[in-house]
Formats: structure tokens, C-alpha cells, sequence
């Protein structure tokens, strides 16, 4: 019997094993390692309703235990996904998440609508995090009734159960976690990255021709944690925890924190086995910690503690 | 197919200023066929630096199963690379990316391989496979200053090699470019790797549909799902090639440089 | 000639290097491995009006490139500050910067009206990251009209200019900082910690008695560098960099990305020399990267894009 | 005075399961005469774990300019410590902290000395002084079990030694509080390292006033500045010790377990 499967809205997982958005292309590269059907899920790359080219290079950068990302939304566009990705992707035995993203939230709902109708999207994921042209670019993500209406917007014409993407450069992240819970959001994936900086020593710039990055890896996992401890006893809707992970304890302090599943990110560049492995390994790492199913790690920070 | 092995170092040494040479064993060298791809290189044990480090494969021998690197210490992650010892075990991920086309050349034909600074090391297992084929070599080199000036004697094997150093310490004052220009060679297919204001140069000087050029660009993941490492190409807003999935390796007219 | 030496309100500074709050307690303990008056100035432990034992142990643990804190303001109250620890620094030819701290704008006011007159304090540094007990122990820091009503009080019994220490964990901390200015502080310093967690492996508790920490260290730089562009851009007052700081090429990037002085929390428990040592190492630096002075680099990322 | 020096590793092995002898060699060592203070070790190279590790000393040896710690592997750190290889150097700050006073025995006296699991080699060095004085010493060691049992044959030199194994694999079956009930044993003196609930029970059953312990906390900077590490005193809401600059080791009375 499987200590690893898992329901949650919308999804049927083997395991609580998923590429994080971005991290994963539409999954083709990775395939070339291993059998993609052995994941929990995949999360592909951010959809926007036009094709997108993406801010210029250098996009990336390394900061200690971390790395800064401005890819910028990179991606074929909805109609390129639709007919190409998606379809290629139906190979597999894993169900699709798909990762919406916009300026407008008319563009989140035409992306999402569409979308949401492929045979293997089983759920989407709103990456709030994108700024928001029609209030001057600040991003969807942190301002709770923006993110409210969004959601209510997308969740009104989605056929897969929406997840909404938490960004942890907000004050105060529960009350955005309400008030997206109570637009009607069935799950949350938590935490985008955070935006942070590095420059030249030679020429005093910013390395990232886009300035600004996010950062990722390793280095962001204790906020990450933090934010889903808080997020997790303030919710009643399952949330898929992701931020530095790489081994298979990781794994579980996001479930003790409070995760119902997990989303692996920067780690794939690091070693493009890591998702099979931490599948491989979560059994005996459970087993000798005591569970018998890795459900009942989830919340035990806090529910122990009451 | 690319792999990831825990690959030992067999060999290790500095073989000019802040240049090493290093050498490691393993059964990833069985996939190293076509010159000019790369390996993608754990430096560090821990997380910082986080990154792998792209470093392009300077030989194959697949007898003692053993692929030959050449690198530049530039920043933290090729420092740390240069402390790893013999018998160490090395994490490498490889062999990634598109190389040079040795198939576009034919037996009897003359090639020019040209490369800037750390830009050189690729050439030297394509000079050898074109040399086997019967094509014609000949090699021009561009460094800064003759302290960091490598691989003149092993690239004679292969054919006429020219220097030129931007300070004239040693060949031609000047860049590669004076040299194509005062030799006046008129290569039948052109093969280069270096800095991107050279293979600028060249691909206003030489004729685009035979010039094969290696980029370098920041990666993340080395296999083409981050698109970290982008590349534009012409007339196409949106389109775009992976250097080290497309690459690193593209002929010259697939891309804007 | 000097290459290091700065004018900052209040504050004549041989370098710009000083130890940052709470990372180098009164200074009795770094004093026993070198003479302080090296240091630019010393940012002595928060202080508070009472003496207060701050929480339970463990009070510290780490994270990839950070570490967690959970002090929690323990100090010896304002009077032990007052009648022992300020006079046994003034052996030092060094200036101080006082960090006040408390639970109520009447205990600032309070703390910092007597500690402003102690002969070698020559500013403050308000710490406003502590929980308000007024406002249901949210923190001044996260809230741009709370924390400017905090900077003007504090301001109007000052006898030295006063520096507000920015918290990180805000949405938009340019808003803070511009409160802040327009309040009438002096100058800002930022970062404070980011908050984070950690949880056992064998118990799934949080390893920190207090449950959440203060993430400091190398890997909140990124953050830190960000915050510090933004706000050096938007406001008129110095700032006083800090978060992850362990070489002279950091110190030098904090001044790229616009601090005019840093200070070094973290790194003094790896290295308990880091302080001289940086004072040291980046008159050479500068002269390699072609600078004849500290004061040339500050800023230099956005003053020479413009 | 404690000094910061890049130690060099003269010895380094695995003692028992998972436990490691770990003998470096450099100046420090002139520093260290107290029993029971601690080294705070550097153990990565990089950014991660971030923290030194407290590790007490186990001997010094003046002549040879060599300390000695014994350790267990328990996470991270300790696991890239026992990876550290002969030659290399470490990163030691120390001595830190105050250790055994071997001052308050007096010559002839009778001095037992207990330690549980790794809380058993700063004992050694005490012991070694004690003898030297004239104090006649005697040992209780308790343990989880026989395979991580250590250090019984080294203690023998100084006096009678005494095993504890919580699953009686070796020695009296139970806790070491167990063998001082049984055993009778009526020290003037008494000198403790190990786990918290072990010397709570030590406190409870011996006369206070002359028992000395040595406690553990998660430190952050070693010293006395940051005050991650302290314990509470008695009667006193607002006052507290320092377990790295106080301590570690404690009379019985100064703290609150
Ligand atoms: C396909 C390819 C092949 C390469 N082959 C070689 C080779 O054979 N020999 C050699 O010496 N160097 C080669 N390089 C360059 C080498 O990857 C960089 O010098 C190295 O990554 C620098 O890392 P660092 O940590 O020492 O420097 P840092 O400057 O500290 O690195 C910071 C970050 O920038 C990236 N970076 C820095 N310089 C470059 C660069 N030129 N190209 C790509 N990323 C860079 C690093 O990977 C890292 O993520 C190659 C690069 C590419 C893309
Ligand atoms: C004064 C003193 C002397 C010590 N002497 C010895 C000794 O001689 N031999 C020995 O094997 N161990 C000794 N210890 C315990 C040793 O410091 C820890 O086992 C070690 O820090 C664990 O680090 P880790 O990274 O392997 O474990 P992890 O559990 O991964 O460490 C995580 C964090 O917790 C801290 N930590 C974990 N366990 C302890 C502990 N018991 N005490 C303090 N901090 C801890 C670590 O320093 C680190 O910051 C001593 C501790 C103290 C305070
Ligand atoms: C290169 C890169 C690209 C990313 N692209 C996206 C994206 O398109 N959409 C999205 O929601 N998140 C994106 N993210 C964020 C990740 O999905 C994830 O939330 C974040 O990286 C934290 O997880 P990690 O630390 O495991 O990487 C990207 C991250 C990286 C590193
Ligand atoms: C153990 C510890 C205690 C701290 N105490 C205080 C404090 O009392 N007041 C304060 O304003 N900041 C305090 N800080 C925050 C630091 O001053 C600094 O802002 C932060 O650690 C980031 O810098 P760093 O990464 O160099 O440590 C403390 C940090 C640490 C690690
Ligand atoms: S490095 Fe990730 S796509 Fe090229
Ligand atoms: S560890 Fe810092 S005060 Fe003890």
C-alpha cells in the first residue's frame, strides 16, 4: 500500500512530489532524465494569453544558499500551450497543473477558461505575483481584495479547481490568504519568490538586466515554512508548500508546518533527479520517523501544540 | 543521453595563470561524441554557490574513459572548483547542449577555428575530429596577454596556429580578426568560441552560412526548461534559441548576438 | 588620508564599519579580542526601560546560509545600560548608537529621552520591529502611520538624531521609509531580521521556543540589497545598510545599492575579528575597483543609470 | 585569552559508532589549562551550517601543542566535521568559556566524577588533574547501550570506573544515579557533564553546594554577546547566566535546570 498518495481538490496524486512552475519548462526536458509519470503532479510554466519573450539577460544569479530569477514570464502563449504542450504532455500518467499568469484580469480569465478545458489540466495555479497594469504595475498579489477579485474572477469560469500563488512579499500574509480563501480559491501554493538585488563589484550595476529578481532555493525555505505554519491554521483549504526544498526531511517539515503537499523548484537545476528521488526516499524516512502515511505529518507543528 | 555521475578526478593542475586543467574518469565519457558540448559542474558540496558551473569538454579519451576540461578561475565557483583534488569525486551532469558540426565539413576543405581567451579549450577536440576527417586546419588564437596564453603547442599538431594578445606580448598585436585580415585567409567554413564582442566581429567579417559560433550566456538549469539563457533570434519578436539546449553551439545566422 | 572616514548626522565616522544591534551585546566580550575603538561606532543591544529575561531557550538555530533568533529584547533595563554599560564604553574613543526598543510609544519616549543624554550616545536607533501592546502586539514596523507617530515622538525628546531601523516583512517598504523621513528621522537603518522557522524532524515542534525567529546572515542579502535601492532612491536620509554582511565586497555592493555606513550583525559569531578585519581589508579593495574613497560608491547603481 | 587559529588536524578516527577522536595541533593550545572549557569549530568551508559548533576538550597535550575532542555525530555539522581528513585546517575559536574548578578539591579528598553519553570526555582532562593534585577520583559513565560506550579503559587509569547502560548491555543496568544509590558512594566532591535530565537527578540526590555541572545550549556566538545561550538563576525573574561565557560549567546553586 502507498504511504505517499494523496487527494486534494481537483487532484489525485501518487505521491506529494511536483515540479515547481518555471522550474520545469512543459516537462520535455526532464523527461529526457526520467519516466515524468512517476510524478505527484507537474506545475508548468506561467500561460499568458499571447506569446512572451521575457526580460533580457543575465536573468539569473546566485546569492548565498540562493539564486535571483528574472525570466519574466517567458512562454509560448496559451494557444502554442494548448495545442502543443498540453497535448504532448497526455503521454503521461500525472495531472497538470497549470500555472496562470496576466496584466489584466481579463487576461487571467481568458487564459484560465481555456485552459481549464484541456483533458489533462486537473487544477490551475494563479500566479499572483504578476504586476498589474491597470494599477501601475504593482503586482495582483499583494493587496488582499485585488487578489480577491481576481480569484472570484477566474474561479468563475474555471473548470479545474483554482489554487492561488501566495507571494511572501506582503505584511501580513494570512489576511491575503483569507480573503483569497473566502473568494472561493480550493487550494493555495505557497511561497512565490522573494524579490531581492545583487550588483557588479566592477561596475556597481545590478547583475539581472531586469534589476530585480526572485529569489529562490534554499536560502528562502525558513520564511517559506513560516508563512505556511501561519497560513495553514488561519485556512480550511490544503495548501502546496514549496521554498528551498531538496531533501526528503525537507519534505516533511513542510507537512509538519502545515502542507498537504509539496512543489520542488530551483533543486531540479541542481539534479534533474531530485523529484524521483525524494519519492524514492519519503517511505523509509517516514517509516523510521514513525508515520505510516505521510498525511500524518501534515499540520503536526500545530495540532500537537493545541 | 546526458547523465549525472559522481566522476573522479584523475588529474588536476594550474597550466597557466588562474588556468587549470583538470581531468576526470567515468562512465558519462561514453556519451561525449561530438566536440564542443559541455558539462555542467557541482562546485561546491554545500549550497553556496548554489548553481552548477558550465565548463566545456576540452578532450575525450574513451579508452581510459577520461574527459579533459580547461578552465578560468573567475569568480567564487571556479575558485572552489580549483581546490578539488585528486581522487575527489566531482558531480557532473553531462554531456549537455548541441556542439560544433564536424558533418559540415567535408574531406579536402579548409576550416579556420578561432578562439578568444578561455574560449579556446572546445576547439582543440574539434580540431582533432576535422583533422581525422581529412579537413584542413588552421587555428587562430586571441588572448588579453601572453601569461594567460594556453594550448599554442597542442593545437600545431592539427595545423598553422597564429597568435595575436591585445597587448602584443606575444603574435599579433591586436584581435583575431587583424589576423584573418592580414593573412588573408578565406576559410571554406568557419568554427569559433569566445567572448561575444569577437564572435560579433566575425560574424560581420566572415560569410554567416558557415560560421558556426559558441555562446555563453548565465544558466540555471543546463538543459533548456529554465530559460535562464536565452538567445534572440532574427525577425521574431518572441522567438528565441537556448544556449545550452539549442547551443551552445549555433551557426551564426540562428541568432542575434 | 583617510580612505573610510564618513560625516553622518550625528556621527563622525573613522569607517563605516560598526557591529550591528544585538550581535555584539555591550561590547565587553568583542573588546576582549581587539581595541573598539577600531570600529566606525557600535550599536549597543536593544534596550528597553525595564530589564527584561526575553523568551525561553533555544533562542537560536539555522537555516541554509542564515540563521533564526528569537532573543527576544532580553537587556538589563535602562538604568543598568545607563549606570554601567555606557560608561564602561566610554573608554573607547568610539560613538554609540543606542537601540530602543518597547512595548508602548510612552516606553521609546521614555528610554530614549534618557538615553540620548548619555555622553557617548551620539544617536538612536529605533528598533520597530517590536510588537505594539496596543495594537494587539503588531509590530510599529508594519504599519507607515505608526511607526511615523513612533519617529516623531521619539524625535521631540531626542538630544541626538535619530535613526529608524526598517523591518524587512512589509509589503512596500519604500512607503515605510518615506513615513519615516517625514516624521523627521535622521536616517534609516535596514535590515532588521526576516521572520522564519524551523521544526524538529523527530517531534515536528518548532525549534524555536518562541516558535517564529529573526532570519539574519548571508542569506538575506539579496533582500536586504533590494530594499536598500528602492528606499535610497526615495528618500533624502542616509541609510545605514545591514543583513548578511561578511566581506569587503559586500560592504562595498551595500554601497552600490545605496547605504552610506553598514553595519555586521551575524558574521561577528563566525569571525568575532570580521569588524577590523572588513575596516582592513577595503582601503585596498576600493583602490583595485578605482575609488579613492568609501563616499564614491554610494549609490553608484543608480546614479549611474540615470 | 581565546584566540581564533586555523588548526591543523594531526588525528582524526572513529572511536565507536558514530563518535569521533579529533586531535589538532597549533599555538591555542598554550591557552588551554581549565578542564572543561570548549572549542567553538568552524565545520564548513561555506555559508552552510552557518555556526561554529561548541565542542569541549577532551585533553591537551602542551609539549606536542595538541588538543584532543572527542565527539558524537549527531546532524549537519558534526557529519561535515567527521568528513574534515588529516593536514587539513580548522577553523578553532577558544578556549571558550569556564571549566571544572579543580581548585575547590583539596588534596586527599574523595572526588566523583560522572558523566552520560558525549558529556563524558571533558571528564578526562579533570580527571588527569585531579589525580595529579593528590584527589583521589572516582567514575560513573552512563550510556544508551554498549556500542556507544566509550572511554571506560582511559578513565581506569585515574581510578575506580563505574558503567551505566540504560539497556544493561554493559555495567549496571539503568541510570548512573542508579550506581551512586547502590554503590553508596559518598563524594566530597562531585564534577557532571551530560544530558539535562541526568543532571537534573544529580541535583536532586547530592548536596548541592560542592557539585559542579556542566551544561548545553545552542549557541550562536560563543563568547557572552548575543545571549542565545543562557539559563535561568534563582530568585531572580530578570537574571540569567551565560552556559558559553558563565559557563558551562555551574556550582548546582547559580541555575535554574
Ligand atoms: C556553454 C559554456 C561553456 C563554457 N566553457 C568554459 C570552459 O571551457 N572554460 C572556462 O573557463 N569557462 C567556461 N565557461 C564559462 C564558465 O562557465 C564561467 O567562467 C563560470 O561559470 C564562472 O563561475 P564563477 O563562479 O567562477 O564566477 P562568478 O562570476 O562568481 O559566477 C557567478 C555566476 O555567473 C555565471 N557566469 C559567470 N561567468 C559566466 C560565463 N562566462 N558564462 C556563463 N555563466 C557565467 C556563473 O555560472 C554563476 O552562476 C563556459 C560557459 C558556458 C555557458
Ligand atoms: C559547551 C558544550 C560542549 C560540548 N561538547 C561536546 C563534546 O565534547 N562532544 C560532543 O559530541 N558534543 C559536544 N557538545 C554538543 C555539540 O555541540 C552538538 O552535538 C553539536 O553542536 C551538534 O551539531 P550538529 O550540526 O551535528 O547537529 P544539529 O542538530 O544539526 O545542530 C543544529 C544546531 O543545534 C545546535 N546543537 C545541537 N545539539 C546541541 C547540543 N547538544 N548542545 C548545543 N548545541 C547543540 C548546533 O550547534 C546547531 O546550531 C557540546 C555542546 C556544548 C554547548
Ligand atoms: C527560474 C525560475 C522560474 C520561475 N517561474 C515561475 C513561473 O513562471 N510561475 C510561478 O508561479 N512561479 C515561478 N517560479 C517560482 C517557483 O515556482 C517557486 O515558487 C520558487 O522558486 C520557490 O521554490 P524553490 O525555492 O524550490 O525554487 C520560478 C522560479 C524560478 C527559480
Ligand atoms: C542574535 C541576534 C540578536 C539581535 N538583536 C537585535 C536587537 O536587539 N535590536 C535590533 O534592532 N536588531 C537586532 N538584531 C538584528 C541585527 O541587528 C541585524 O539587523 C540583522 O541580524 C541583519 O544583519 P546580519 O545578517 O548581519 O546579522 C539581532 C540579530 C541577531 C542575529
Ligand atoms: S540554463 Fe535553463 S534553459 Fe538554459
Ligand atoms: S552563545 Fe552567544 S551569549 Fe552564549
Amino acid at each position: 500500500m502507498s504511504m505517499l498518495n494523496l487527494e486534494l481538490p481537483g487532484l489525485t496524486l501518487k505521491n506529494p512530489i511536483m515540479p515547481a512552475s518555471g522550474c520545469f519548462g512543459f516537462g520535455k526536458e526532464y523527461a529526457e532524465f526520467y519516466d515524468l509519470s512517476k510524478l505527484g503532479a507537474i506545475m508548468i510554466k506561467a500561460t499568458t494569453l499571447e506569446p512572451r519573450y521575457g526580460n533580457p539577460t543575465p536573468r539569473v544569479t546566485e546569492t548565498p544558499g540562493g539564486m535571483l530569477n528574472a525570466i519574466g514570464l517567458q512562454n509560448p502563449g496559451l494557444d502554442a500551450v494548448l495545442t502543443e504542450h498540453l497535448p504532448w504532455l497526455e503521454q503521461f500518467d500525472v495531472p497538470i497543473i497549470a500555472n496562470v499568469a496576466g496584466s489584466t484580469v481579463e487576461e487571467y480569465v481568458e487564459v484560465a477558461r481555456k485552459i481549464s478545458a484541456a483533458p489533462n489540466v486537473e487544477a490551475l495555479e494563479l500566479n499572483i505575483s504578476c504586476p498589474n497594469v491597470r494599477h501601475g504595475g504593482i503586482a495582483f498579489g499583494t493587496d488582499p481584495s485585488i487578489a480577491a477579485e481576481l480569484t472570484k474572477s477566474v474561479k468563475s469560469v474555471s473548470e479545474v479547481p483554482v489554487y492561488v500563488k501566495l507571494s511572501p512579499n506582503v505584511t501580513r500574509i494570512v489576511d491575503m490568504a483569507k480573503a483569497i480563501e473566502a473568494a472561493g480559491a480550493d487550494g493555495l501554493t505557497m511561497i512565490n519568490t522573494l524579490i531581492g538585488m545583487r550588483f557588479h563589484m566592477h561596475n556597481a550595476q545590478p547583475i539581472l538586466a531586469n534589476r530585480t529578481g526572485g529569489l529562490s532555493g534554499p536560502a528562502i525555505k525558513p520564511v517559506a515554512l513560516r508563512m505556511i505554519y501561519e497560513v495553514s491554521q488561519s485556512v480550511n483549504i490544503p495548501i502546496i508548500g514549496m521554498g528551498g526544498i531538496e531533501t526528503a526531511d525537507d519534505v516533511i517539515e513542510f507537512m509538519y508546518a502545515g502542507a498537504s503537499a509539496v512543489a520542488v523548484g530551483t533543486a531540479n537545476f541542481i539534479d534533474p533527479y531530485v523529484c524521483p528521488n525524494l519519492i524514492e526516499a519519503l517511505p523509509e524516512r517516514l517509516k523510521k520517523l514513525g508515520f505510516s502515511h505521510i498525511s500524518e505529518c501534515r499540520g503536526l507543528s500545530w495540532k500537537n501544540s493545541k | 543521453m546526458a547523465i549525472k555521475e559522481l566522476m573522479r578526478i584523475v588529474q588536476h593542475n594550474e597550466i597557466a595563470e588562474n588556468i587549470f586543467r583538470l581531468t576526470v574518469q567515468g562512465k558519462l565519457t561514453k556519451q561525449v561524441h561530438e566536440p564542443g558540448r559541455f558539462l555542467h559542474v557541482k562546485v561546491s558540496e554545500g549550497t553556496t554557490p548554489l548553481l552548477r558551473r558550465p565548463i566545456s569538454i576540452y578532450d575525450v579519451d574513451h579508452e581510459k574513459k577520461e574527459l579533459t576540461m580547461i578552465y578560468r578561475v573567475e569568480g567564487q565557483g571556479t575558485k572552489l572548483l580549483s581546490t578539488r583534488r585528486v581522487n575527489e569525486k566531482l558531480d557532473i551532469l553531462g554531456p549537455l547542449g548541441k556542439g560544433f558540426p564536424v558533418e559540415k565539413a567535408v574531406p579536402g576543405e579548409e576550416a579556420l577555428l578561432i578562439g578568444g581567451g578561455i574560449g579556446v579549450p572546445p576547439l582543440y577536440n574539434l580540431a582533432k575530429q576535422l583533422v581525422k576527417k581529412g579537413v584542413k586546419v588552421t587555428v587562430i588564437l586571441g588572448f588579453q596577454t601572453e601569461s594567460v596564453s594556453i594550448l599554442k603547442e597542442e593545437f600545431e599538431k592539427f595545423g598553422d596556429v597564429y597568435l595575436a594578445t591585445v597587448d602584443g606580448t606575444i603574435g599579433t598585436k591586436g584581435f583575431v580578426t587583424d589576423v584573418i585580415q592580414m593573412m588573408g585567409i578565406k576559410p571554406d567554413i568557419t568554427y569559433a568560441c569566445g567572448p561575444k564582442p569577437m564572435l560579433k566581429a566575425l560574424k560581420e567579417q566572415l560569410p554567416n552560412e558557415r560560421l558556426y559560433i559558441s555562446l555563453e550566456e548565465r544558466m540555471g538549469c543546463g538543459v533548456g526548461a529554465c530559460l535562464a539563457c536565452v538567445c534572440k533570434v532574427p525577425n521574431d519578436l518572441t522567438g528565441y534559441k537556448k544556449v545550452c539546449s539549442d547551443g551552445p553551439v549555433f551557426q551564426a545566422e540562428e541568432v542575434v548576438l
